[in-house]
């Protein structure tokens, strides 16, 4: 309890101090920018690093010594503790990747910055207990994402980034406008407070409305389907270690955890709310799997395929959002959340994954449409291990991490009496089971394109990336399998769903006591 | 009523945001956008008759050191204007992003117009 | 009160006249003249501070807004997008409008603040002790750089952030050659 | 195209020092009236602007070069950072601690003074620096990015 606390501005302080001082770096020739890469992972490492070391603690922490309302405080739980080594794990990872993959582009130390930049925002917005933190964050975040899509300056690039940075400007002033009613009706920001607040006026129709607001704004970053026309070309423009992590982390914290974070901690799930995520998260695993499968673009198949599988963990978390609702089965509610949060980490992990191999044929063969490529099995024998291995944890084979949580999905379904979603959840694997079929058959198998004769496996960071990340979608069923593991990771992040507006109670004891305390 | 029309303010940029099918023009929608939450949230803060929440010699009593009731009952809420002032700076950083990027892509495609930018489809 | 609403519908005027005229360079001046409205009604709403800021803020983002429909052959455009997306989209917008009017009217009156009514309301604690806690007289300042610093902290990020992403959006080359590549 | 003429030349020469100055005292004096770090960064920038106008890019270059801003830009970000780390590390304290107005100033009359607020003024300057310079940089690269789009089209 005593030094963890400390570091949890690092989370954030970290990252940013990184991304200040690459650019420095990067101005003084060739020296400067071989250490502003070596920087920069090291900064990734070492928040990995922290954040294993800072899974199922709880802390809370007063930035600038003011206890709540008056300052801002920053909240690590289980949940965050579960989206912290999320992001970590593939910030990490994909930062290696681009070592040696960003070395096709001009001006890497300001990518390197973009990143570290990327990375912050999200390490804010999960670790925050401040709505308009959440928003401040939130919009680092979107904003180097924006960037960093449009980094090749081609054609493509810019138009998904245009179009990604105009729905994303519009999410953020519904979350921003919402913020101000939230403000206009409690009187707070913070989110203990506000969770106070709306639970004795709860039948204000202006919270009803800002609720509304807050589930369009983050259901634009999240690409929730009437929403997602940006995520596919988002995902397939930008470099591969940035498809990597958009696709991996990023709709997963601005989006999923954005929204779930208000919807649990401070309105409070309600049935409706509850139905409205099972209804979206349907709606997005079919619309996702049917567009995915027409594709022609490897990395446009991964991206639908990306807006199908978020599918899960909304069907996961809303179908234990209406069982608490309705406060029947608690043992089933909590299963289909932990099974949809085990899900966002399978997906976090094997998603960026499969981008990365994606990268890694492209950087090769210089294309990404299926039917120019073929046959490279026996070219890139590194890569094709891994894109096996990633697709077989995304379809759910058994010894994966993918099987074990659509399994918790489908048991909860049916210990529910929900047997349509149980049957959904496997009929739609069927589906991604077609779709990566399709991947292997039209990349690693057939015949090889006479023109790629020469390509070469790649080799050093890339290659080391992809096998960390490979091992992991084999050993993440551990997490699972393993009590003391899920004890660690799952369940307290499962718990404080099923808390849901305990959550403020809890903050608002904990700092009247470092109240007395420094007193 | 002035909720009303701030609001109104906000469709408008909405508005222009989603159907304009200029570049430009929907930068100067979500622009507009961006105007009418700021006014927004410094509107709810508004008290009749009130003052700025800048502490003057006249409202500070030197002997107790505290400011004055007459400030605490006529300031207006200091809260939103400093989100507001945030948030001022972050479309400002957004604006100069999303022109930098109209202007590229200006230059690959020679024209503003995103109905003639399609080179990625739906 | 009465000012309010003329700066309002003022700026109203401007907005529509911004969304609809078929002459970018005039769309533009019209987003500044919004701009100007809205500093001077920051102005009369007791936001010393804003209305500064945004005046100048205004001033530089004109000039930016200016720079992307200068020196075009194309400044003048016509039209909306294909009549089915812009029913749907003028529909959308419409409920949205309509629910929020409805909506607003259910907030505290305009003139009584929230946190007048909230007995614990943090806006209080700092008017009543911002000036004795963090020595700033200026309460605004004490909130963004003292009580709330760590906002302000992630508001400076966002704009390096859209600046470092501007000078990469515009830089000359992106791609390295293949000459580059090799050595 | 050089600049305008000798009248605009003139006067911005003087004006400029003005407005520069007018600058520095919105940053320094933002905890006692309106203004603040934003507000002077932006003004600060804006003096330049105008310089630029007058006399043409290249010598606005001189100046103030595209790599000295974007340096200047990290500086200034680094030295709010780091006024927010130090309250992290002074005697074990928080991020973002007001460690000066809490150790030295809090219990003498300074009320109203330029030295008043502790970190506060520090983090002013450090934001004004920072803006000033990444605006300048941004306006820099606008007005010097030549759009090329007639190679571009004929393909």
């Amino acid at each position: 309890m005593s030094d963890i606390p400390l570091v949890l501005p690092a989370f954030v302080c970290i990252p940013l101090v990184a991304a200040f001082l690459l650019p420095i770096f990067g101005s003084f020739g060739r020296k400067g920018r071989a250490a502003a890469t070596a920087l920069a992972n090291l900064a990734t490492i070492s928040l990995l690093v922290m954040s294993i070391a800072s899974i199922n603690q709880f802390s809370v922490y007063n930035v600038g010594k003011w206890s709540i309302p008056l300052g801002i405080n920053m909240v690590l739980d289980g949940l965050t503790g579960l989206f912290l080594i999320t992001v970590n794990l593939v910030s990490s990872a994909a930062m290696l990747f681009s070592v040696r993959y960003m070395e096709q582009y001009t001006a890497k130390p300001k990518y390197l910055s973009l990143f570290m930049l990327m990375v912050a925002g999200m390490n804010g917005v999960v670790l925050t207990g401040d709505l308009f933190n959440l928003f401040v964050f939130l919009e680092i975040a979107s904003i180097a994402s924006y960037a960093l899509v449009g980094f090749g300056c081609e054609d493509e690039q810019l138009e998904a980034s245009f179009k990604y940075m105009v729905l994303g400007e519009v999410g953020s002033m519904f979350v921003l406008l919402a913020i101000g009613l939230v403000y206009g009706v409690t009187g707070a920001l913070n989110m203990a407070y506000i969770s106070k607040a709306v639970q004795n006026n709860s039948a204000n129709v202006v919270l009803n409305f800002a609720l509304a607001l807050f589930i369009a704004g983050f259901g634009l970053k999240a690409a929730l389907v009437p929403f997602h026309s940006w995520l596919p070309d988002a995902h397939s423009s930008a470099p591969a270690p940035i498809s990597a992590m958009l696709s991996g982390v990023l709709i997963k914290v601005l989006g999923v955890y954005a929204l779930v974070r208000t919807i649990f901690s401070i309105f409070g799930i309600s049935s409706t709310v509850g139905n409205l995520l099972v209804v979206l998260g349907v709606v997005n695993m079919i619309a996702g799997a049917f567009l995915a499968i027409g594709q022609g673009d490897l990395k446009r198949l991964l991206a639908y395929s990306s807006i199908s599988q978020v599918g899960y963990v909304f069907l996961g978390i809303g179908l234990g959002g209406t069982l608490l609702a309705a406060k029947t089965d608690s043992v089933w509610a909590s299963l289909a959340i932990l099974g949809g949060l085990f899900h966002l980490l399978n997906h976090a992990v094997s998603k960026s994954l499969l981008f990365l191999t994606s990268g890694s044929v492209e950087m090769s063969t210089g294309t990404r449409q299926l039917n120019q490529l073929g046959g490279l099995a026996e070219k890139l024998p590194l890569t094709r291990a891994a894109c096996a291995i990633a697709s077989a944890s995304i379809v759910g084979i058994p010894p994966f991490g993918g099987f074990w949580s659509k399994l918790i999905l489908v048991i909860a379904a049916i210990g529910a009496g929900v047997y349509w979603a149980a049957a959904l959840i496997v009929a739609v694997s069927v589906c991604t089971l077609i779709m990566y079929l399709k991947v292997h058959r039209y990349v690693f198998l057939g015949e090889l394109p006479e023109s790629q004769r020469q390509i070469k496996e790649n080799r050093g960071s890339m290659a080391v990336a992809m096998i960390c990340l490979a091992c992991l979608c084999v050993l993440i069923g551990l997490v699972f399998l393993v009590p003391s593991l899920r004890a660690e990771v799952l369940e307290p992040a499962a718990k404080v769903l099923s808390d849901g507006v305990r959550y403020a109670d809890k903050i608002i004891e904990i700092s009247k006591d470092m109240l007395v305390c420094a007193d | 009523m002035l909720y009303a029309l701030c609001f109104l303010l906000f469709v408008i940029g909405l508005y222009c945001a989603v159907v304009k099918k200029n570049m430009v023009k929907i930068v100067v929608g979500l622009a507009v956008m961006e105007y009418a939450v700021n006014l927004f949230l410094i509107m709810l803060g508004y008290r009749t008759n009130g003052t700025a929440p800048i502490v003057d010699r006249t409202y500070y009593d030197f002997s107790t050191h505290q400011v004055t009731d007459v400030f605490l009952n006529s300031a207006v809420d200091p809260l939103p204007q400093a989100l507001v002032l945030t948030s001022i700076v972050i479309g400002l950083g957004c604006l100069a992003l999303m022109i930098s990027i109209c202007i590229r892509t200006y230059e690959k495609y020679g024209t503003f117009d995103i109905t003639q930018i399609r080179k990625l489809k739906g | 009160m009465a000012v309010f609403y003329i700066l309002l519908l003022f700026m109203l005027i401007a907005a529509i006249i911004a969304v609809e005229t078929d002459d970018l360079l005039s769309s533009v001046i019209c987003v500044g003249a919004i701009g100007v409205g809205g500093s001077i009604m920051f102005l009369f709403l007791r936001a010393p501070d804003i209305a500064i800021t945004q005046i100048v803020v205004e001033v530089l983002g004109l000039i930016i807004l200016i720079r992307a429909t200068l020196a075009r052959d194309l400044t003048f455009i016509s039209g909306d997008r294909e009549f089915f997306g812009l029913v749907v989209s003028i529909v959308i917008v419409f409920v949205i409008f309509l629910a929020g009017i409805k909506v607003l009217g259910n907030l505290s009156a305009f003139g009584t603040p929230v946190f007048s009514q909230i007995p614990d309301a943090a806006s209080r604690t700092y008017l009543a002790e911002g000036l004795q806690k963090t020595g700033a007289a200026n309460i605004v300042a004490a909130i963004i750089l003292d009580y709330r610093g760590y906002d302000t902290l992630g508001e400076a990020t966002v704009l390096f952030t859209s600046i470092l992403g501007a000078t990469v959006m515009l830089r000359s080359k992106c791609r390295k050659s293949l000459e580059d590549k090799l050595q | 195209m050089k600049g305008m003429t000798v009248i605009v030349k003139t006067i911005s020469s003087w004006v400029k020092v003005l407005i520069f100055l007018f600058g520095i005292n919105i940053v320094l004096f933002g905890h006692l009236t309106p203004g603040g770090g934003f507000a002077g960064g932006v003004i600060l920038a804006s003096s330049y602007v105008l310089l630029m106008l007058a006399f043409g890019r290249e010598f606005a270059e001189k100046n103030l070069s595209l790599t000295a801003a974007s340096r200047l830009d990290c500086v200034g970000a680094l030295m709010f950072a780091a006024v927010a780390l130090v309250g992290l590390f002074y005697g074990a304290a928080s991020f973002f601690w007001n460690f000066i107005h809490q150790q030295y100033l809090a219990d003498k009359a300074t009320e109203f003074k330029l030295v008043s607020a502790g970190i506060i003024p520090l983090c002013n300057i450090a934001i004004g620096l920072k803006v000033g310079a990444s605006l300048f940089l941004v306006i820099l690269l606008l007005s010097a990015y030549r759009i090329n789009v007639s190679t571009n089209k004929k393909e």
